[in-house]
């Protein structure tokens, strides 16, 4: 085991230096440790004698602390552990204890075997083919480039839709005179002034109107029809007549 | 194509993975092989000469390409069915009624400014163009609609977009109210 | 080797020109046809089985690349490209085996806590992953390989990661609790 410190200790080298394990620094831990011993034993782990694992890993860490070096505190735990393990290992059997000595040591031994796998597997991952080590992809690719082209899908329709609605809103006026049919004061002032030349008795209002199926021409007529009464009644042109609120107004020519 | 030497795997390997094409002489270096890789190009020519990839030199370095006539797979046009915005449409559509028409002639018909990207956006359609300077004060540039416009909208000429009595006729123009309350929403949205 | 047909030639010039490994779907795409492209993919295979360059699966995923036995013709140097720490190595084996994994059970097979850079170095290599929070105490992150995983150590999938059936046959995937279950369960067999 010495030379095996001794060896350990001529590779400290500083690329390591952020881990703490000073005197360690070759191994991950005391897993690890008792894993590059029990391979030493150069049996199938399944095999392994775990008291003369303990054993070897005990004389290690003695080893050490001989040399008076720096050993990190997880080693020194797993080094009582180990010793306590050793112990019951070595006494007479205690039937109360649980876990059983035995239970313990093979847990030890079912761990050891899980790093080693994966130990393997890791060592078996990188020495396969890699790229860019053994295998290579094309230098140069040309590249699939995907050029993005917009496809319009405005039709006429739309074309001359927008120009309608810029000539909607930017030409009001036309547009609502052009809509709305009305009667203006002065056509009514002109048609009250004809139809009373001709009738003579008293009429409705509602009597002169034109004849419209269109309700709002219809009230457009009455609108400017009545304000046209009120003007002939001022200018003494007609005589004015309602009963009672709401009843119908009466017009009648006045001589 | 029978099935090819170490030598011509070697070549093959090498000039795939390079990253620029290589002379004879690289190629010697890379394989590290003393003779006359003539006989292995050319052999190697022929292999790949009916494939989507050949072999190729070009003044005296070798490289792989893919076919010539698969370029296409290479650039891949994909079409993006889009609608133009608003106000891209109505600024069309005021070209196409007054062209040429300026930028402030366009902005004073809509009623809103145009953002820079609207003409762009017609202009890369391929719908209009630059159709020369005012003679007026600022010689402001004007723009016109193009063959590509018509062909897009199915017309023969200009004289076949419908009139302002037209669009009434067909209800096109829309009640005022509305029309306003469109604007407002793009002017919000432009401005969002 | 005969002459290829078109579709054989679209496929090897898209492969050939692509930075990156294709996937039937993405294949599809570039070539712009609908048909099932195995058939193609696999005489294409068989095409260049034997030459320099070979066409290959990785995680459903298609490409080209050097042959393997080329390795010491085209290594520029003898320099491992990504020169992980042991740490590291293990970390990975531990992940590519029993994914998905969290930190703790790869802190518990290692013996070791994980330093700090240790997953970093793999996740910035393109080789793992988090792959979610696992359902239990703590809902600890899982994490698992990649495709850039299988692609860069030439595996087609986890299934072909080296020896990983014997491993889980003799159980060495398995939890040490696990484990102890099952050494009694075949005790008391033994027994009874």
């Amino acid at each position: 085991m010495r030379d095996l410190c001794d060896h350990k200790l001529g590779k400290r080298d500083s690329v390591n230096d952020e881990i703490l394990t000073l005197a360690l620094d070759g191994w991950e831990g005391p897993l690890d440790l008792l894993l590059m011993l029990a391979r030493n034993q150069k049996v199938d782990l399944r095999e392994i004698s775990i008291l003369a694992l303990v054993e070897q890993y005990l004389t290690f860490i003695e080893d050490a602390r001989a040399l008076r070096l720096e050993i990190a505190a997880d080693y020194l735990v797993m080094a009582a552990w180990l010793a306590f393990l050793k112990s019951c290992l070595l006494l007479p059997r205690d039937v109360e204890a649980d876990p059983s000595p035995e239970e313990l040591a093979l847990r030890l031994q079912l761990r050891l075997q899980r790093l080693d796998a994966m130990r393997d597997a890791g060592a078996r991952l990188m020495g396969r083919d890699r790229i860019g080590r053994d295998i290579f992809l094309r230098g140069a690719p040309e590249g699939l480039k995907v050029i993005r082209q917009s496809a319009w899908t405005d039709d006429l329709y739309d074309l001359i839709s927008a120009y309608g609605s810029i000539q909607a809103r930017t030409a009001p006026v036309v547009h609502m005179v052009a809509r709305r049919s009305v009667v203006t004061l002065d056509q009514a002032l002109e048609r009250l002034k004809k139809m009373l030349g001709v009738h003579f008795e008293w009429m409705r209002l509602e009597d002169f109107l034109p004849d419209t199926p269109d309700p709002a021409y219809r009230r457009s007529a009455l609108a400017s029809s009545f304000v046209a009464a009120l003007e002939l009644a001022r200018l003494g042109r007609a005589d004015l007549a309602q009963e009672t609120h709401f009843a119908p107004l009466m017009l009648k020519a006045l001589r | 194509m029978e099935a090819p030497d170490d030598l011509q795997r070697a070549i093959e390997a090498a000039l795939f993975a390079a990253e620029s094409p290589l002379s004879l002489a690289d190629l010697a270096t890379v394989i590290g092989i003393d003779t006359d890789l003539r006989p292995a190009l050319a052999k190697l020519e022929s292999d790949y000469a009916g494939r989507g990839i050949n072999l190729v030199e070009r003044g005296g370095r070798w490289h792989f390409e893919t076919s010539a006539d698969l370029a296409h797979i290479l650039r891949r046009t994909r079409e993006d069915p889009r609608k133009l915005s608003r106000a891209a449409i109505e600024t069309l559509a005021i070209i196409a009624y007054h062209e040429p028409v300026s930028r402030a002639e366009i902005e004073s018909i809509r009623g809103v400014q145009i953002s820079k990207g609207t003409l762009d956006v017609l202009m890369e359609a391929g719908w209009v163009r630059p159709a020369g300077r005012r003679e007026a004060p600022g010689r402001p540039l004007t723009f016109a609609t193009t063959r590509g416009f018509l062909d897009h909208f199915g017309l023969q000429s200009r004289r076949d977009l419908p009139g302002i009595d037209d669009l009434r006729a067909a209800g096109l123009l829309d009640p005022v109210d509305i029309a306003l309350e469109q604007l407002e929403v793009e002017t919000i949205a432009d401005e969002a």
